[in-house]
């Protein structure tokens, strides 16, 4: 082996994952940043405006606390158990970033081809949906080594929760993957250019799916029973310090991916909204990768801010709705759903 | 019809969306919280902060001591001779610690020596500083922090 | 099926599969018990199927407290019973004295006492919205809510001295009068607060998340809510005509012209809308007794030093809670012989098992909810 | 490559082990889980990355759940003083021991049929032949747009029909007993 099949196999993936660990660890760290403020905005309050400007040093002073906090193991917990598993919720959310694709691919002028993305998989949707479909271990785990009642039930609600919203979730992004006639997501964003329109609208109910189940698949407000923070406290009661805080960025990171995948299969992801990108791109193909990066970030920006401004409005559900609305109401849905996409992918949209 | 409206309504989450333009209407609106240490609250003239005594009108009648409830204040008469010349105590205990705040020991007074002032800023890291005697009750009202407030105090109790 | 009847059927599944009760200690830390109280709640899977009450958690003995000071110096204690209400709490203890001692008070000073308990039973709803809302899941409702109830904390503030526990009244009738302009700042909040109410309730009221959740949870009948003598909204949310500002007029209440808000089925949402209803009331009992405010003296005829001649009083009000009662007794001396308080909590309490079982787990929060128990008062 | 599959197959090997002969219940459904994700990979490494994603989605992510619930509200310190007898252990042994030996005849004597992909057809075609340069390239394209669900799902259509249908009825009787039992019996 050589150095250039090194590099093709080894290095330059590790290179690509470096250069897109650090932006989505930033992100994930300013969304709980930029959920407080939001929130409070909402709530009429300012929120965090106290450490830095805008008190945007906030997260990184909470990381330093957390860090610093003392690791607690319960005398009642499976040490083991306990230890791994906020692992478990913490990784699955940031391998699924490894295939999104975030703007058309450099070109060197040496001719060679950059693509914005780690790897850009043939399966990629579907990989995203089976790492992700991993992360309730962390969560079931969690709540069963802590050895108390309350991570216990949480951990129950969230299982059955989690089971109930991916049949959903997965169904809705058939849906796209159908209209696509693809599972990798840069051949979606370009079936969607090719096609003029975005799939959020010949996918309105499925969009509608997703956004329900991407609410409930990230545990948040109105389902945020797993945590449900005034009922039973949550399947992470007993942790504390780093051990939290992964779970906590597992949660962000969760939502970071939601949207992100998101506004790849309905928003058109990188396209440039009223601007022909092929020819933009034809012109200035690194402006056009820029500003296509500027773009998909701002439309997934979109998402949070929807995630954030139902928090700071709605109630929450009860256990027994929640899952009534996964299987009576999302679930056929999602199921009509499919035929109506697959009738009109067979006539009209050839 | 009635069916269909409401068929309607349950299809097109309006209650949901209004409540979200409720939550939202506020995002532009100015916030209310304070930013305390920066920005000075504004008291009401009749707030109920630390205990002020002006020792120079006192005439050691220890009736705040009787009507105090937590027994927080203590007040030393000076001996008889000096007494008929000069009432002013020697020595006057107050622990805010205890002080409920309650106002009865103004009430009380009958020269109106000891009332509440506009001091709110009582913690302290040792409860030791908490105790006042003679020399630290007094303080001066720095006006400077303290303009009135948007209700304009009733007259000053004589 | 009950329960027991399902445990006498076993079929050989369940011989095998035998499954156990979980016993989960809700409390007494807990953000959802509003203070710190302590259910003991049987559960099978999420349902609940028996629950016990353990309280004291917060026991200071403020009955006894009182037993060792005098009459006058006992009104601040009684602040901190709900201390969430102080007002009203200081007006019960206030006008038993005062009913032992056969003292008249200032028509006067029974407005501004009308007044000011109405605020403060407005700002006692708005902590029970805003904690409620939050209990459900509503976040913003406990910000907007604790933002007005902030304002007529500013009132009280600048009419009392103290924000929450403002030893309001002094035996006879009130300290002081309204100071300058405060009645133009009550009036414009009074304006202001209907669109604020509004506000909560299309934030609540219409949200169909809301309605599943409190409509048919926690219901209990009228039958049993009288006998388990519940009062205030716990018992009008069952539709038990009954409210003490009605039924034994206090300090001038037969002058205002007010509505009892009644519910129908009891449940949580029931009582949610009548307290909602009610904060609407109490704004238009205000705005009468600003309207209508006589002149005259502030403070009754009381010597300085208080001795009731020996024997009993009762005197009860209409709390933020429910029915707040003093039963004094007194022996002559210038100290309370005895000063026991039926406090509305601690009786509205005792409803919780009942409505509670058969529900799951978040009802039984949706239910300590709607309640609005403070366990200052829970204890004493 | 190989060297790989090996170090894998051990893995798996060894969770599978793991699932058998731990004492504890919920460290054998770990190891079952861990032993799911092992295959995953071992999918991917045989290129067919359909399956894996499907064996992970659905067997670790979906069904391992349902299997981590039922062992952690089972009474496990239970489970674990009541020491099983192991007397079906040893005639276990010899029928999955008879089970190996029969599997291994069959797959040494297997023949190997080998598939024509893109490069051996490339390889096979002489830069002469025109037509069947044309012909070799059609063929090409036509297997670099066959991505792997689009394999497995004209299999399915096609040539597994009958036994897909058959395992599609059979679910949804074993779906609908399941649930007939439950309301029974619970």
């Amino acid at each position: 082996m050589d150095f250039a099949t090194i590099m093709q196999y080894v290095g330059w993936p590790l290179i690509k994952i470096v250069i897109l660990l650090i932006p989505v660890f930033t992100v994930v760290a300013y969304m709980v940043w930029f959920e407080r403020r939001l929130l409070a905005f909402f709530q009429s309050r300012l929120g965090p405006n106290r450490v830095g400007p805008l008190g945007l040093i906030q997260p990184i002073a909470d990381g330093l606390k957390l860090f610093l906090k003392e690791d607690l193991v319960p005398l009642n917990s499976r040490p083991f158990l306990f230890k791994i598993a906020p692992i478990f919720a913490f990784f699955p959310a940031f391998v699924g970033f490894a295939i999104v694709s975030w703007a058309l691919p450099w070109v060197t002028p040496s001719g060679k081809v950059h693509p914005f993305v780690v790897a850009d998989v043939d399966l990629g949707i579907l990989f995203v949906l089976a790492i992700s479909s991993l992360s309730i271990f962390g969560i079931i785990l969690a709540g069963w080594s802590s050895g108390s009642k309350y991570p216990l039930f949480g951990s129950l609600r969230s299982a059955s929760q989690m089971l109930a919203y991916e049949v959903p979730l997965t169904l809705s992004v058939v849906a796209v993957v159908l209209l696509a006639g693809s599972f990798r997501l840069s051949d979606i964003v370009a079936a969607q250019q090719k096609m003029g329109w975005y799939y959020l609208f010949p996918g309105i109910l499925a969009f509608g799916v997703y956004l329900v189940s991407a609410v409930a698949e990230t545990n948040r407000v109105p389902f945020d029973l797993p945590e449900g923070e005034s009922e039973i406290i949550g399947f992470h009661t007993e942790y504390s310090g780093m051990r939290f805080a992964w779970y906590f960025v597992g949660e962000y990171a969760n939502v970071t991916l939601i949207s992100v995948l998101g506004t790849t299969l309905f928003l058109g992801g990188y396209d440039i909204p009223f601007v022909n990108d092929a020819t933009l791109y034809a012109a200035h193909p690194w402006l056009a990768s820029i500003l296509g990066v500027g773009v998909f970030a701002a439309k997934a920006a979109l998402f949070a801010v929807f995630f954030i401004w139902i928090r700071a409005t709605w109630p929450r559900y009860r256990y027994d709705q929640l899952l009534k609305i996964g299987w009576v109401v999302l679930l056929p849905i999602a199921l009509a759903n499919l035929v109506v996409v697959a009738l009109l992918k067979l006539w009209l949209l050839r | 019809m009635n069916g269909v409206a409401r068929f309607v309504k349950m299809v097109t989450f309006w209650e949901l969306l209004k409540g979200m333009a409720i939550t939202s209407r506020f995002l532009a609106k100015p916030k209310v919280t304070e930013l305390y240490p920066d920005v000075r609250p504004v008291l009401p003239y009749r707030t109920k902060g630390r205990l002020h005594v002006e020792i120079g009108t006192c005439i050691s009648c220890r009736m705040c001591e009787k009507a105090c409830p937590e027994g927080c204040i203590k007040v030393f008469q000076p001996s008889k001779e000096v007494f008929k010349t000069d009432k002013r105590p020697v020595e006057f205990y107050l622990s805010q610690e205890h002080c409920l705040h309650c106002g009865l020991c103004v009430d009380a007074c009958p020269t109106g020596s000891i009332h509440h002032s506009q001091e709110f800023e009582m913690a302290v890291y040792n409860p030791d500083d908490l105790l006042f005697d003679k020399e630290t009750l007094p303080y001066d009202l720095d006006l400077k922090h303290f303009r009135w407030n948007w209700i304009e105090n009733a007259p000053v109790k004589k | 099926m009950t329960a027991e009847q399902q445990a006498e059927k076993v079929s050989p599944l369940r011989e095998i599969m035998e499954t156990r009760e979980v016993e989960l200690n809700l409390g007494p830390q807990h953000p959802a018990t509003h203070g710190v109280y302590r259910a003991l709640v049987k559960l099978d899977g999420e349902r609940v199927l028996g629950m016990e009450s353990i309280i004291g958690y917060l026991h200071r003995g403020i009955e006894k407290w009182a037993e060792y000071r005098n009459w006058t110096q006992a009104t601040p204690i009684f602040d901190r019973l709900d201390y969430v209400g102080a007002v009203l709490n200081c007006h019960g203890y206030v006008g038993a004295v005062e009913k032992l001692l056969g003292v008249e008070v200032p028509k006067k000073a029974q407005y501004i006492r009308v007044v000011l308990d109405e605020l403060q039973r407005i700002a006692s709803h708005l902590v029970w919205l805003g904690t409620h809302g939050l209990d459900i899941g509503a976040q913003s409702v406990l910000f907007y809510a604790i933002r007005e109830r902030e304002a007529i904390m500013d009132l009280f503030e600048a009419m009392l001295g103290q924000r929450l526990l403002p030893n309001a009244y002094p035996i006879g009738g009130v300290r002081f009068d309204f100071p300058k302009g405060w009645v133009e700042v009550c009036r414009r909040l009074l304006d202001v607060l209907p669109q604020r109410i509004d506000e909560y309730e299309g934030l609540l009221t219409g949200n169909r998340i809301w309605r599943q959740r409190t409509i048919g949870v926690g219901v209990i009948s009228a039958k049993d809510a009288i006998a388990l003598s519940l009062s205030g909204p716990t018992l009008r949310g069952s539709g038990v005509n009954f409210d003490v500002r009605k039924a034994i007029p206090y300090s001038s209440y037969e002058d205002f012209d007010f509505e009892i808000p009644l519910g129908q089925n009891g449940d949580v949402f029931d009582r949610y809308l009548c307290r909602v209803r009610e904060m609407r009331q109490s704004l238009r009992i205000i705005r009468q007794a600003l309207d209508g405010m006589p002149e005259g003296e502030l403070r009754g005829k009381v010597s300085k030093i208080i001795r009731p001649p020996a024997g009993e009083a009762y005197f009860t009000i209409e709390a933020a809670k429910g029915q707040l009662g003093f039963y004094i007794v007194s022996d002559g001396g210038d100290k309370p012989y005895r000063v026991h308080v039926k406090s509305p909590s601690f009786v509205n309490l005792q409803g919780i098992e009942t409505m509670c079982k058969g529900n799951l787990i978040a009802d039984v929060v949706a239910v300590i909810g709607s309640l609005d128990i403070v366990l200052g008062e829970v204890d004493r | 490559m190989t060297i790989l599959w090996i170090l894998l197959a051990a893995f798996i090997a060894a969770c599978a082990l793991g699932v058998v002969l731990s004492r504890s219940p919920i460290t054998s459904a770990i190891s079952l889980l861990v032993g799911f994700v092992g295959v995953g990979v071992l999918y991917l490494c045989l290129k067919a990355e359909f399956v894996a994603a499907v064996q992970v989605f659905v067997y670790a992510g979906g069904i391992m759940v349902l299997y981590v619930i039922g062992v952690m509200f089972t009474d496990s310190e239970a489970l674990r003083l009541n020491r099983q007898t192991h007397m079906q252990a040893w005639p276990a042994f010899f029928l999955v021991l008879l089970l190996f030996l029969w599997m291994g005849h069959k797959l040494y004597h297997a023949e190997y049929k080998a598939v024509p992909s893109a490069i051996t057809i490339a390889v096979a075609t002489s830069p002469e032949d025109e037509a069947r340069t044309k012909q070799a390239l059609e063929a090409k394209a036509a297997l670099a747009r066959d991505t792997n669900p689009r394999q497995v799902s004209v299999a399915l259509f096609s040539d597994y029909l009958y036994p897909f249908e058959a395992a599609s009825v059979l679910l949804t009787v074993a779906v609908l007993g399941g649930i007939f039992l439950a309301k029974k019996e619970v």
